[in-house]
């Protein structure tokens, strides 16, 4: 293994032949992996290769089968999440830890708050919670409830959480992925930052860019095992994914041939929840993309053109209709289906099985006399297994899927209904390439297909290399529209951030 | 799939109730002289069919995440006013019947209408409900009808086709009815999808607010249906007959393996959890012992019950 | 004269009715002798106004509708106590305002009353018992039907019974059970018993709609009744009749409302009224069944059937 | 951005969404008083506090144990348990200090019982803690098969006399959640309630923290019904039954969820505000039994509808 670069100090923490596996199933098979001080460790591998598992046993949440997490050069016995913090480790975890009604100053102390006389010092607190504040860009009012921010930025308040303890290794379980790239950059800043100040960093993503960009170092896991363990100094992003998945990189984004068809939406005036005054166009066969920063109103257009949030607009054209859907319902009668951004909260029953997930949707439609049709519905399930790569049992809870699989299946969900207006905010989060790679073709697909497909997404080069055209949002309005030809990130950033014009095309 | 199915049959919860219910019963007949009769389980059985009957509704409720406080209240409406919506003039009594299931159903859809669109917790609605409900009963109560001449009620609560009482017989059927639609109809599957996740129902197109009405319209439905049937098996309708049905629905329910949270359970765990309740009530009345003894008993029993079956990972 | 009363109010007085909970029919029919007997009085230019409270069960509820009485300077208050202590406090507190306070039924433990007015619960129970033991010959096996637990009407009628059944250890008390005064819970439980315990001479039952119950549970499983005791509700003397049981009951009249309002009244007016007025238990058998059964049409199915009342009789009652 | 007002500035915040509530009882409250102006002297202030306080904390106790994801159906119960027990110990030997020792300790221990049974056993709270009203109850009737016992007078004058007593503890109450919200563990509550995993990885001890909550509230349980003895001047076994339902109907009307840490104890106290003054004004108002119940249930639906509906009014 490649162990020599200028890091090569004691590891601060580290495993040592780990396994560990789930009912039976290996998922970690005789894995090492040391963090040391100064370093930011890159930890890759597609879906479900096990790094959230190793991330828990590195925490102390889970307990390895076999072998031993090592702290400060010693074995450690009866690893505990609370043991974990003593020795100073924080994780990020992707699944957030917070709670709605607390205030942010609230959250980030929880579980270590200063104290004078057995009461929590809220004077201390709100100067503890302001240094990490300032660290990680939040400048909210300490006292707002986190149940009252935007997901982006609930995140933020989670790395601040983390850093509250002044901890000496911080995981990061894909911590950017429901961040905007005003946000992600904070974050690189501070990563490079805290490396510099001598913690031991590791950080977990499937944005290669990213990796390239902060990590010096990369532990890869494939089916269990770590298939390479090395310094990223003169790696080409292409290695890393063939490390990773096996066989040579193929392109991200598939390559199209724009063909849009009749006008499917036209809004003028439309406005729901933060988003105000919108005019907006979309033909079939097009795939329009919206972005901007987080939490500019992107989520409520969506959800109010769906029929979830009320809405109202001075002039409507919807899918040959002249009016807004005024429910769900009504919205999927037009043939409009959408698909969250938080899928475990808003679009996948976690607990039930991945078939019924799967149908959901259309089980109404598969009826037959009134009652389920049982033959349909695993017809149904098998096929779209199939043709979105869902692997195993599918009466297994969704929740036992990794998170890639996770979102296949809340994507899935609607194929069987061929909605002509396909709504996806941020369908891609924390997706693995090749994942993410089948997400685009079939987005592609689909549109060249006929669907008109808006993606709303966090994740700018998507915006870039998929869409036909690009709402920027701003403030709850549209910011700048872009053509297909004037897409590129930085016109993208600069709407978003209120700096070119509003016409660019 | 099919290879783990036994064993996954065997976990599942209202096997185990059943299997409880099983053993109760065969442990009391050895132990208790008269228990293990043939009369005696018949007549659990048709004390059960009320409870069962009046849990039908609240199993679909409680699976999609609600919960149905006005069943007692319903019950006892139910019961005191079908005498007077039966018209003397019809002799088969199914006139009485239909008004009577439709203010049931009425009130059912009240109850659901305030949670659904008014977004009232269900508890308050319910809770409010049934104080509504009191109001109407000290109007109605003690009107000179409340004798029951209905044929058909009579008959409900004292016929033995086949050997077996009416009402039991009425359960079945609603059972069937029930189950069906729980796991062979798409509604079914939308209730389960409801209580376990609300927020994906909803952007999931699933109509969210109209299955609320239809569930808690059936629960007032159902409760309609035990009101009468309690009524035929005590030829009198009063003031707090259907009092003891709103905590004994709730229980037979949770005893059943319903996750009281929604989103997971069947009716039949609510089965054998109805027979359960009254098993242990029968068992605890012929124990002679002071009545603390007694209340401490039953609730040590449903406790131990608890504690045998162990369902329920959180909360 | 009478207690509480101070002389200083003058009529037309209003009367405070603390009812703890109106719906069951029993409270209904007491409610109906008493808005009839404001209705005289308010004739005769002594009341001016009812106001109606109902602690829906809770005695808590009935503590602070008692209270708003008071802050309310209520001339009268009559009330049947939702727990034998926990009005006492409250109840005193209208005492010392001069508030004519009358208690039925459901007693309270504290005298500071100006009248308490009841049938004799202890008496009930020994009476019921006593037939029953001169109805079996002093032998034989018995169940016993207690109301709920923990309340003093049901306690105090099966300590009535108590003395008479250790006189007489020829009868075997085999089991007893506690349930709500309801046909319903009293027909599972008896159907339980008999069950359980194949051979029963007797049926004790402590009032209510027990007796009801009790008889349905037998009907129901095709057996011989047995003699049973009981009160005056239309659906037990319906089914005794119907039947043909050997059956005993007494009454605890509706009108005891009435005669609360009543005594309440001439206590204000300066009349003298004695601390406790008895209300005798009348004794309902087969000789007198039918007289009872003759008026049933003018009660409530599930009502109780009380004997006439008027106003020589309450006068009679008070002069003891 | 961080000052001292921190801790004020997050407490206002946790009156968000309580506004409605906060009209329709202050509203009420000028009802009563327009009706009643007694109610504002020192007697009637006493009175009246007197008959909202042992509402008041069940209330407490039910939406504590709801903050953190449970429920409790054993409250009445416990009330009724903790009467008896006070009246059946005051007269002994160790006296009043004795017995409300024995009251508290009772509440504490049958509080953490249920609590470790949910915690540990992993069963719903909503049905071991119905079990265990039946066990509650039971023993409450052991203890004291019928009203009675002994409370002396000076101890009934003291709590429940012609001072307001009441509302002092009332304030003390208030003042000993708010000491214990701003402690790790009063937060941890809230945190587990809400997101009990993301709580147990930041720290929280979760179990712990869930049977600190059933004890907690069964101690107040208790203590509401050591001041119902108190104010009764006697047990009764069975006086507490109705509070199980109305603690939960206090807690939901103020707002707070069933599904853990949504709520606050502010709107809890309104709630269970709201549901004893509407008893007083709708007696001065001279309603009949029947518009009583009709309008409580207009009144407990109103609370949480009207409110709802004008915030999704304004939203659309
Ligand atoms: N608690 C669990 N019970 C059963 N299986 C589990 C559990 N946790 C994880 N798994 C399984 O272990 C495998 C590895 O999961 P893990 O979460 O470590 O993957 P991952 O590398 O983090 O994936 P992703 O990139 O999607 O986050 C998955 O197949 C998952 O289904
Ligand atoms: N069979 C299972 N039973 C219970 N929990 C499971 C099971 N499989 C996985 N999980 C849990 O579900 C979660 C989802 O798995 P996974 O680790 O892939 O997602 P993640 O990395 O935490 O988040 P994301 O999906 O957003 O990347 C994990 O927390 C995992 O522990
Ligand atoms: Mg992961
Ligand atoms: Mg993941």
């Amino acid at each position: 293994m490649d162990g020599t670069d200028r890091y090569d100090g004691p590891a601060l923490l580290a495993a040592r032949g780990v396994h560990r596996g789930f009912f039976g199933n290996p998922v970690l098979k005789g894995v090492d992996i040391a963090l040391r001080p100064g370093r930011v460790h890159a930890l890759l591998g597609e879906n479900g290769a096990g790094k959230s598992t190793l991330i828990n046993l590195l925490s102390g949440a889970l307990a390895p089968d076999q072998g031993e997490i090592v702290l400060d050069g010693r074995p450690v016995s009866g690893f505990s999440p609370g043991a974990a913090r003593k020795a100073g480790i924080a994780v990020v975890q992707q699944e957030l830890s917070l709670t709605a009604e607390l205030s942010i100053a609230e959250n980030i102390g929880l579980g270590a708050y200063p104290r004078r006389f057995g009461l929590v010092d809220y004077r201390a607190l709100g100067q503890g919670v302001e240094r990490v504040c300032r660290m990680v860009g939040i400048d909210e009012p300490l006292e707002t409830p986190v149940g009252a921010l935007p997901l982006g930025r609930r995140q933020m308040v989670e790395i601040a959480k983390a850093l509250f303890r002044r901890p000496r290794v911080l995981i990061l379980d894909e911590p950017t992925s429901s961040l905007s790239a005003h946000e992600a950059g904070i974050l690189a800043d501070l990563v490079l930052r805290l490396a510099g100040e001598g913690l031991a960093l590791l950080y977990i993503s499937h944005r290669l860019n990213e990796i390239m960009a902060l990590c010096s170092h990369v532990t890869i896991l494939r089916d269990g095992v770590v298939t390479a363990d090395r310094s990223l100094r003169g790696v080409a992003p292409d290695a890393l994914v063939k490390l990773m998945v096996g066989r040579e990189a193929e392109h991200l984004f598939p390559a199209w041939e724009p063909s849009p068809g009749e006008g499917l939406i036209r809004l003028e005036g439309f406005s729901a929840g933060a988003a105000r005054e919108v005019d907006f166009e979309g033909r079939r066969g097009e795939v329009v993309g919206i972005g901007g920063l987080v939490g500019q109103g992107q989520e409520d257009f969506l959800q109010g053109l769906y029929g979830a949030i009320p809405a109202r607009a001075r002039a409507v054209s919807l899918a040959g209709g002249t009016a807004l859907p005024g429910s769900v319902e009504a919205a999927n009668r037009l043939g409009l289906a959408y698909v969250p951004a938080d899928r475990k909260r808003e679009s996948l029953v976690l607990t039930h099985s991945i078939a019924t997930n799967l149908t959901l949707p259309s089980i109404p439609r598969l009826a037959r006399s009134g009652l389920r049709d049982r033959a349909a519905e695993s017809g149904l399930v098998a096929e779209l297994a199939r043709r979105l790569g869902i692997k195993g049992d599918p009466a297994r809870p969704v929740q036992a899927l990794s998170g890639g699989n996770q979102q296949k299946v809340a994507l899935a969900k609607w194929l069987p209904l061929q909605p002509s207006i396909l709504l996806l905010n941020d369908p891609t989060r924390g997706v693995d390439l090749d994942t993410k790679r089948e997400i685009y073709r079939m987005l592609r697909d689909l549109a060249a297909a006929g669907t008109l497909v808006v993606l709303l997404s966090s994740d700018t080069p998507e915006l870039v290399h998929l869409c036909d055209r690009v709402f920027v949002f701003r403030e709850g309005r549209v910011a700048g529209t872009l053509q297909r030809g004037a897409i590129t990130e930085e016109a993208i950033v600069g709407a978003a951030l209120g700096l070119a014009g509003k016409e660019a095309a | 799939m099919t290879s783990s199915r036994l064993p996954r049959l065997i976990a599942q919860p209202w096997l185990l109730t059943f299997a409880l219910v099983a053993l109760v019963w065969c442990g009391a007949g050895l132990t208790l002289r008269g228990f293990g009769s043939w009369g005696h389980l018949r007549y659990l059985l048709e004390l059960s069919a009320a409870i069962g009957i009046a849990a039908a509704g609240q199993t679909l409720v409680v699976i999609a995440g609600g919960i149905d406080l006005s069943v007692g209240a319903v019950i006892t409406v139910s019961a005191i006013l079908l005498p007077m919506l039966s018209p003397a003039a019809d002799p088969t009594g199914l006139v009485g019947l239909g008004a009577t299931l439709a203010l049931a159903t009425g009130i059912g859809c009240l109850n659901g209408a305030g949670a659904a669109y008014l977004r009232v917790p269900p508890i308050i609605m319910t809770l409010a409900m049934a104080t509504f409900l009191q109001g109407l009963l000290i109007i109605v109560a003690g009107g000179s009808a409340v004798s029951v001449s209905n044929p058909a009620v009579i008959w409900l609560g004292s016929a033995r086709p086949l050997g077996l009482p009416a009402g039991v017989i009425l359960w079945v059927i609603v059972s069937a009815a029930i189950l069906l639609v729980i796991h062979r109809t798409p509604f079914g599957a939308r209730l389960l999808a409801i209580g376990a996740n609300p927020v994906a129902a909803k952007l999931t197109g699933l109509g969210v607010e109209r299955a609320s009405l239809r569930l808690y319209a059936a629960s007032g439905f159902f409760s309609g249906l035990a009101g009468i049937l309690l009524l035929g098996m005590n030829r009198q309708g009063y003031a707090g007959i259907g009092e003891p049905y709103l905590l004994t629905s709730i229980a037979a329910v949770v005893l059943g393996g319903t996750s009281i949270l929604g989103g997971r359970g069947t009716y039949a765990g609510t089965i054998p959890g109805a027979i359960l309740l009254v098993t242990t009530t029968a068992l605890i009345t012929v124990v002679n012992a002071s009545p603390g003894w007694r209340s401490i008993m039953f609730g040590s029993l449903i406790l131990a019950l608890l504690l045998i079956s162990g369902r329920e990972a959180r909360r | 004269a009478a207690n509480c009363i101070k002389g200083d109010r003058k009529a037309p007085y209003t009367v405070g009715w603390a009812n703890i909970y109106s719906v069951p029919t029993w409270m209904k029919q007491t409610e109906g002798t008493i808005t009839a007997e404001v209705e005289a009085l308010k004739k005769d230019g002594r009341v001016k106004d009812l106001m109606v409270t109902d602690a829906q069960g809770n005695a808590q509820t009935q503590i602070q509708q008692i209270q708003s009485m008071i802050d309310a300077n209520v001339d009268a208050i009559v009330v049947i106590a939702g727990s034998s202590t926990a009005l006492d406090r409250v109840i005193s507190d209208a005492c010392d305002k001069g508030i004519a306070v009358v208690n039925f039924d459901s007693l309270v433990d504290t005298d500071k009353v100006t009248a308490k007015i009841n049938t004799d619960s202890n008496e009930w129970g020994s009476k019921a018992a006593q037939w029953m033991v001169d109805q079996l010959g002093g032998k034989g096996k018995i169940i016993i039907m207690n109301g709920p637990a923990g309340v003093s009407v049901s306690d105090d009628r099966r300590k009535g019974a108590q003395p008479v059944l250790d006189a007489n250890k020829g009868l075997e008390v085999i089991t007893e059970t506690n349930t709500e005064y309801n046909v319903a819970p009293a027909q599972e439980a008896m159907t339980s018993l008999l069950f359980a315990n194949p051979e029963i001479d007797g049926v004790l039952s402590l009032g209510g709609a027990l007796s009801a119950g009790a008889l349905l549970a037998f009907d129901r499983q095709g057996r011989e009744p047995v003699p049973t005791t009981g009160e005056n509700a239309r659906q037990f003397l319906e089914l005794w009749k119907e039947k043909g049981i050997n059956g005993w009951a007494t009454m605890q009249p509706n009108w005891l409302g009435a005669l609360a309002v009543y005594t309440a009244v001439q206590a204000l007016d300066g009349k003298p009224v004695p601390a406790f007025v008895k209300v005798p238990l009348p004794v309902i058998d087969d000789s007198t069944i039918d007289t009872y059964l003759a008026r049933a049409s003018e009660f409530p199915a599930d009502g109780y059937i009380y004997s006439a009342y008027d106003k020589a009789l309450f006068d009679k009652l008070l002069a003891q | 951005m961080a000052s001292p007002s921190l801790y004020r500035a997050v407490q206002r915040g946790r009156n968000r969404g309580l506004g409605g509530l906060y009209l329709l009882v202050a509203a009420l409250l000028l009802v009563y008083i327009w009706l009643f102006p007694g109610v504002l002297g020192l007697s009637g202030f006493s009175k009246f506090t007197q008959n909202w306080l042992p509402l008041a904390l069940v209330t407490m106790a039910q939406a504590l144990l709801m903050l953190n994801g449970g429920i409790s159906l054993a409250i009445g119960p416990l009330v009724s348990l903790g009467a008896v027990i006070a009246a059946t110990t005051m007269g002994g030997p160790l006296g009043a200090l004795g017995s409300i020792l024995a009251v508290a300790l009772t509440g504490l221990g049958v509080g953490a019982l249920f609590g470790s049974i949910v915690a540990l056993f992993r069963l719903p709270a909503i049905i071991v803690t119905l079990a265990g009203s039946f066990i509650v109850g039971g023993v409450a009737l052991l203890v004291l098969p019928r009203p009675g016992g002994f409370i002396p007078a000076w101890f009934s004058d003291a709590l429940a006399g012609h001072q307001p007593t009441a509302f002092v503890l009332l304030l003390l109450v208030v003042a000993g959640w708010k000491l214990f919200l701003a402690t790790p563990l009063g937060l941890g509550l809230y945190a587990a309630g809400d997101n009990p995993l993301g709580a147990y990885r930041s720290g929280v001890p979760v179990e712990r923290v869930r049977i600190a909550a059933f004890a907690l509230s069964g101690l107040l349980t208790a203590l509401a019904g050591l001041f119902v003895a108190a104010q009764t001047g006697s047990g009764d076994p069975v006086i507490g039954t109705p509070m199980t339902l109305n603690s939960i109907a206090g807690a939901v009307l103020g707002g707070v969820g069933f599904l853990g840490g949504r709520g606050t104890m502010r709107g809890a106290l309104a709630g269970s505000l709201l549901l004893t003054v509407m008893i007083n004004v709708m007696f001065f108002l001279g309603f009949p039994p029947v518009a009583q119940y009709v309008a409580q249930g207009l009144i407990i639906v109103g609370a949480v509808a009207v409110p709802e509906f004008l915030a999704r009014r304004r939203a659309a």
